[in-house]
């Protein structure tokens, strides 16, 4: 099924553009960091089929932040993990920098949804967050100043030596992200990153997403369900319907940068997107 | 039955084309030696200390806890020779496993081994066995095959009988709870059955199988060609010692204490086996004869072939 | 460098057939997993059955002649099954599954205890490590003199050996169980009967069925080893007397029935554990 | 058992944490005089039942006398030679059968055609009894070192492999999925994701598989005797049916036990040490 | 919806409880449903002890609705834990209907923070769910009907053939809400029980907490992370502070009832309300 793609057909996913192209090229707009093309996913077969996610096609260009919305169990972690390769689209394809996803792609990493089971349970905190970079022909030091840097941003420092189950769930959750945030990403997924953190130290890890993604030139998707967190970190922001998803509306935020949680919040601007896209969802992905 | 003479007289042997080997020039020196560590292998011992090494030879003994386990390492080569009863050596025969019998080891003899009872179990003679459990240590071992014949010279069904396997150390805790009823005995277990209060009910070595060969030492014929000389030293060793134990009772008394750690007082109270120092193809035959009128063999078997002639001389020249 | 994606939509696909019998494409998989088994095992006795006739040796009879006098053996007389199908292999085969049935059963009850409470673990490790330790073998014995030598001592006997390995394996897997799953019971005022069978053993169970997997084959070693002494009927008599006559032929035809039955046991216990585990496969075969 | 009772009020968090943390050492010291406890129960059930006339005491002798006897059977060169040989072919037996079964477990715990393809063979060897072997692995190997390992290590090989393979389909899907998320390699993800996961597994198998070693190490040198070995020493006592061999018999099979005793302590405290976030981890009780 | 709170609770909790009183019987108010008094609670011993709550006072009076709000790794968890009788407290006890509690309460239900782990992966999603009633003296098509509602009420009709592994985060999520509520709880404990559920799903799971609590007479401690959540399902707020968790502030919430996600949210009172926890939360436990 890996080479079977025929999207030459429609070309550009959101605007439809060039109708040829040579094989082996992304569709879409050259450059683009992710190119999801005609995208669905079906789990299962026969009866207990479960159409996840229909025909999506939008493309995330380099160092935009993106976030997903959408209703509970529309297919917003199906989405994730396609983009990751760890699941391969039942129709269309997903190219991630010019290069058709046909397993993980180079320079990603992905804070997972069920963070708890993401973390090895064996592995101290540093060790589960050096995990990914510990093969990587890194230094010792520098492999440990990336580590404690990370623990550090996402306020864990101290916390080096403890095991994952003697930390809260907040805590987990954010050793997950300091995992994500030491192995330095072009590409990062994020899945209800900052669901179990409270209100405060949220607003800290939202500030340090933007913040890194500026220093490192991430391309960053993430999947909220705080449909302010959705605006106030995103350059756009995709809705998704009910199951099986569709891409109800592709919203751009233009929201002056660097961003503030005091002035972006109280920006006009900010308060018109944020109602917007809560009446798209309240609408059930019908648009509005 | 085939006949023929016995001994150093190795004439009357069919074996005879094999041309006796010359025991003072062994082919190969360093040998094995296996059997069960028992009264049955102190030759086996006493060769392996003194007797050898007047031949050149280095025997090294060791010892197995069955005798099948002794005559596969001697097929395996691990062990030139191996001490084992003539039925495990028909049987192997039968199995195609070309063995020869090189050397006698002992011939029954009175009181070394009976099938003994205790008086709670009722058991006086071969009549009452029938229904009871007895344990014969092993179901193709000498005291099973002689028992069966025994009984069915007597007239008795040996089939009516519950034969059962169980090793010598726990054959008088059996007998003393009632898990068996009647057991062959040899040797210190004969010594603890009597102990308890056991009975003989029919020993192995009187009457008329007093005299039957009972263990001989086997080689596998393939050996025995490659190496005759090495067969006549190992044969000569064996025979010395077997000679010598026969002969001196305080030699014998002494290789038993130091060969089995028994206390001076065991080793005196011991009867000696009936060793020998030649082999005596009749007796020996008799194995197979006895063999097939138990029930055990479905054929008539000739061991004359598989008994190797004794060399002429074991004296040096 | 990963694993080729595609096949994890494969897989999960097939996990969903499997959940639900009598899918389409159930009587290949059938096929396909009879020639998984057969294809291999084929090659194996061609080449054996080539290698004796190339190089006879009365050790090494060839395959055919091994099945053949196995056939024999078990199957044919007045009736369909010879005597000795009833006197030595079905004996065998009752005293296995009765000692295995009281072995397991028992390793499952102390395992648990022992997983469930760490005073009990460190009262009993000891114990347990040091009776387990001893060889069975050795043992035997000394079930001969305290039980007799009866089918009852040679089942106890049996269960004896088998309890370890079931026993090891549930106090290890009720031991890890991970603790709000436990705690999910205690919070609704779960029964404690209940909060055993329906969370405690179903969470073990993965490890529990390692556990009786290992068992099964031990339990038919020691049926086996039971019957080596003190025997007058069942397939380690028959053996021992194979190897005490040298009846090579006789002896590997032995070795064949058992693992034949041990095959047949695994696959009763494969069937079990399809239907008990479908739950931990399936969750499991998601990635 | 605990399911009745609520938390026990002192022990929140569970067994030791593993490295890192110091042990506690109150735990450890309960632990231990719980288990001397548990030992000095059992010594004292069969003191009592050998004592109660209800066997011949010349058959079962007190264990009191057992082990005195095989407290000075350490004084015997001999014996302690005896010891040492199956102590060695105990452990490069257990070393060669985890060399190739856990690396095979794997294997057949990762790929579901080689786990198909393997099975029938794997099934079919399973069963039979190590020590039906004997005579044939004598044949071909002879009675030395060799035979008794080859027979070990086909009896030790089973539950460690299929411990393995257990263990390997438990690994959380979760996890493997995260490794691959970051580029880990195939031969990494299970390196570093699916061994250390299925490591307790693979200890308990270890674990099952010493005992099991340990039994087929005497046992096959009961069998086939040779030089050396506890095994041999019980069959060259057994040779008389004397109180005082008997007695040596039945202390030489306590000293196989206590061997395995100590082993198996050995190992526990590795796991413990080392897989320690098994127990802990997922909150065992 | 029905009649408004019992707003008597003037035992000032936070005071301490009366100086005398019978020995075995509760301090504080009586008739309270909750009485944590004077409880402390530290992990493990020696160098790795962790002094998680620290001298923690209140009550909750039948048919409130409490919720818990503080810092990641405050100890929030802890609490509720102790309040159940999983965890012994090192310190003080715990209450409930005026028993000592030495084990878990009769009449509670748990919704817990790690919910992919409390469902059984071996149960439908019908059968986790029918798990706590299976055992009860209801009849089957009763339990049966428990069941149906609960599913209903928590949006996953339809999904009760389903396994957990097949179902979305945020659904697993409410089956765990919808196993609590089949169980008709006297006492529910949620902790972060809407932490992956999309902002609509979650208005309404809110409004089905407050009915739910009307129609049942439910006592509700609830952990949140969402400051307007905290505010306007409550009756009470909690504010715990950095760990040690302590109380910060005990806050009245005193809104019309019957809450409205449209016009309580609008109310000044309760912008007022919300802005002082937030406040509270940001100053990092310190009251201001
Ligand atoms: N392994 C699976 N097998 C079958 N169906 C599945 C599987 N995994 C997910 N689904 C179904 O696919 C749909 C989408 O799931 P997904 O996890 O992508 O939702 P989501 O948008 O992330 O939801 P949430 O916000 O609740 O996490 C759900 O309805 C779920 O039931
Ligand atoms: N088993 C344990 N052993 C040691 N420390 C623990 C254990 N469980 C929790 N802790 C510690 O206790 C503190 C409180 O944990 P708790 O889970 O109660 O926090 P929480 O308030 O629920 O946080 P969150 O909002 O992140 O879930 C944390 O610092 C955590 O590290
Ligand atoms: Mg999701
Ligand atoms: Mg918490």
């Amino acid at each position: 099924m890996t080479d079977s793609l025929p999207t030459t057909s429609a070309g550009a996913p959101t605007q439809g553009a060039a109708p040829t192209r040579p094989a082996g090229t992304a569709p879409g707009t050259p450059g683009a960091a992710v190119v999801v093309d005609h995208v669905s996913h079906t789990y299962g077969r026969g009866d207990t089929a479960h159409h996840a996610i229909h025909d999506l096609n939008f493309e995330v260009m380099p160092k935009e932040c993106v976030s997903i919305v959408g209703p509970s169990g529309a297919g917003k972690t199906t989405l994730l993990r396609t983009l990751a390769g760890l699941l391969q689209p039942s129709e269309g394809a997903v190219w991630v920098n010019g290069k058709k996803n046909t397993g993980v792609p180079d320079g990603m990493a992905m804070v997972f949804q069920d963070y708890s089971r993401s973390l090895l349970p064996w592995l101290s905190v540093e060790r589960n967050v050096a995990f990914p970079i510990a093969g990587s022909s890194l230094s010792k030091p520098e492999r440990k100043a990336l580590v404690d840097e990370s623990l550090e941003a996402v306020g864990l420092k101290g916390f080096e030596k403890r095991y994952p189950w003697q930390l809260s769930g907040g805590m987990q959750q954010r050793v997950a992200i300091a995992r994500a945030l030491a192995y330095r990403p072009k590409l990062m997924l994020m899945d209800e990153p900052f669901a179990s953190v409270d209100a405060q130290t949220r607003e800290g890890l939202e500030d340090l997403v933007l913040s890194i993604r500026d220093r490192y030139d991430m391309t960053i998707l993430f999947v909220t369900h705080d449909i302010d967190e959705s605006v106030y970190l995103a350059n756009r922001v995709l809705v998704l319907s009910r199951p099986p998803a569709t891409l109800v509306e592709d919203i751009r935020v233009e929201l002056a940068e660097p961003r503030d949680q005091i002035t972006t919040r109280e920006d006009p601007a900010f308060i018109h997107l944020r109602g917007h896209v809560a009446r798209l969802i309240h609408s059930g992905g019908e648009p509005v | 039955s085939s006949g023929g003479s016995s001994g150093g007289d190795s004439g009357g042997s069919v074996a005879d084309e094999v041309a006796p080997g010359d025991p003072f020039a062994p082919e190969t020196t360093d040998v094995s030696l296996t059997g069960i560590k028992g009264p049955g292998t102190i030759p086996l011992q006493t060769a392996a200390d003194e007797f050898g090494a007047e031949y050149g030879l280095t025997i090294e003994p060791y010892f197995v806890d069955n005798s099948g386990v002794a005559v596969t390492s001697v097929i395996s080569g691990d062990a030139a020779a191996a001490n084992t009863s003539y039925f495990g050596v028909i049987d192997a025969i039968q199995q195609g496993l070309d063995l020869v019998v090189i050397a006698e080891g002992w011939a029954s003899s009175p009181l070394t081994s009976s099938l003994e009872a205790l008086p709670s179990s009722g058991i006086t003679e071969l009549a009452d066995l029938e229904g009871k459990t007895v344990n014969v240590i092993s179901l193709s071992s000498s005291h099973a095959i002689k028992l069966r014949d025994a009984m069915l010279k007597e007239g008795l069904d040996p089939d009516a009988v519950d034969w059962v396997e169980l090793p010598y150390g726990e054959v008088a805790a059996a007998l003393e709870q009632g898990t068996i009823d009647a057991s062959s005995a040899v040797g210190p277990t004969l010594a603890a059955v009597r102990a308890l209060g056991g009975v003989s009910v029919f020993d192995y070595g009187a009457g008329d199988y007093e005299g039957m060969a009972e263990s001989g030492w086997v080689a596998s014929r393939e050996f025995a060609e490659a190496n005759p000389n090495t067969i006549a030293a190992i044969q000569c060793s064996l025979f010395d010692a077997q000679g010598a134990l026969v002969e001196d009772r305080a030699y014998f008394e002494e290789q038993f204490s130091a060969f089995l750690g028994a206390p001076p007082a065991v080793a005196a109270a011991e009867v000696m086996l009936d060793y020998q120092s030649e082999n005596r193809l009749d007796e020996i035959q008799r194995n197979a004869d006895v063999y097939f009128e138990s029930g055990r063999l479905t054929e008539e078997f000739d061991l004359t072939e598989y008994v190797l002639p004794a060399p002429e001389s074991c004296d040096a020249a | 460098m990963t694993v080729a994606p595609e096949k994890n939509t494969r897989k999960s696909e097939r996990a969903e057939r499997a959940a639900r019998p009598g899918r389409p494409g159930r009587g290949r998989g059938v096929l396909v997993a009879l020639g998984y088994f057969f294809i291999p095992l084929a090659v194996l006795v061609v080449l054996w059955q080539i290698a004796t006739t190339v190089a006879p040796s009365p050790f090494f009879p060839p395959p055919v002649d091994i099945a053949e006098n196995l056939v024999k053996l078990l199957f044919g007389g007045d009736a369909v099954f010879t005597e000795v199908f009833y006197n030595d292999f079905l004996a065998t085969v009752g005293r296995m599954l009765a000692g295995y049935a009281i072995g397991a059963a028992w390793g499952i009850v102390v395992g648990t205890a022992m997983g469930l409470s760490q005073g009990s673990r460190e009262t009993v490790t000891p114990i347990v490590e040091f009776l387990r330790s001893i060889p069975a073998t050795a043992t035997l014995p000394l079930f001969i003199i305290l039980l007799g030598g009866g089918d009852d001592m040679r089942i106890i006997f049996i269960a004896y050996g088998v309890s370890w390995f079931v026993l090891i394996n549930t106090a290890s897997g009720v031991g890890s169980i991970h603790r709000t799953m436990l705690d999910l019971g205690k919070v609704f005022k779960i029964s404690p009967a209940r909060r055993l069978f329906s969370i405690v053993l179903p969470a073990a169970s993965p490890k529990i069925f390692a556990g009786l997997r290992i068992a099964s084959t031990a339990a038919l070693l020691l049926a086996i080893v039971s019957e080596f002494i003190l025997a007058s009927n069942g397939i380690g008599f028959q053996l021992i007397q194979a190897q005490g006559r040298f009846q090579l032929l006789n002896m590997w035809s032995w070795m064949l029935a058992l693992a034949i039955l041990g095959l047949l046991i695994n696959f009763v216990l494969d069937a079990v554990e399809n239907r008990v585990l479908s739950w931990h496969k399936l969750s499991r075969q998601k990635i | 058992m605990a399911i009745a009772t609520p938390a026990p009020p002192a022990p929140t968090t569970g067994p030791t944490p593993p490295r890192a943390q110091k042990p506690r050492s109150t735990a450890r010291r309960n632990a231990v005089l719980r288990g001397l406890a548990g030992v000095v129960g059992l010594i004292l059930l069969l003191e009592i039942v050998s004592r109660s006339g209800l066997v011949n005491t010349n058959f079962l002798p007190p264990f009191s006398s057992v082990l005195w006897k095989a407290i000075t059977l350490w004084g015997d060169e001999v014996f302690r030679a005896d010891v040492l040989s199956t102590l060695l072919t105990y452990v490069y037996g257990m070393l060669i059968a985890c060399a190739i079964a856990i690396p095979v477990g794997v294997v057949l715990g990762m790929f579901r055609p080689a786990y198909r393809g393997a099975r029938a063979i794997v099934e079919l060897m399973r069963p039979i009894p190590p020590v039906a072997l004997v005579p044939l692995v004598l044949l071909v190997l002879g009675a030395g070192l060799e035979m008794k390992l080859v027979i070990v290590v086909f009896a030790a090989i089973w539950p460690i492999m299929f411990n393995t393979l257990y263990g390997v389909h438990d690994v959380d899907p979760y996890a493997k999925e995260m490794a691959r998320s970051f580029g880990v390699s195939r031969f990494g993800v299970i390196r570093r994701v699916v061994i250390p996961s299925a490591a307790p597994f693979v200890v308990t198998g270890i674990r099952i598989a010493s005992s099991i070693a340990l039994i087929v190490v005497i046992t096959v040198e009961l069998i086939a005797g040779g030089a050396q070995g506890i095994g041999a020493f019980i069959s060259r006592e057994r040779a008389f049916s004397d109180a005082e061999s008997y007695l040596a018999v039945l202390a030489a099979t306590v000293t196989a036990g206590l061997l395995g005793l100590v082993i198996n302590l050995g190992i526990g405290w590795l796991e413990r040490r080392f897989f320690g976030w098994d127990a802990t981890a997922r909150g065992g009780a």
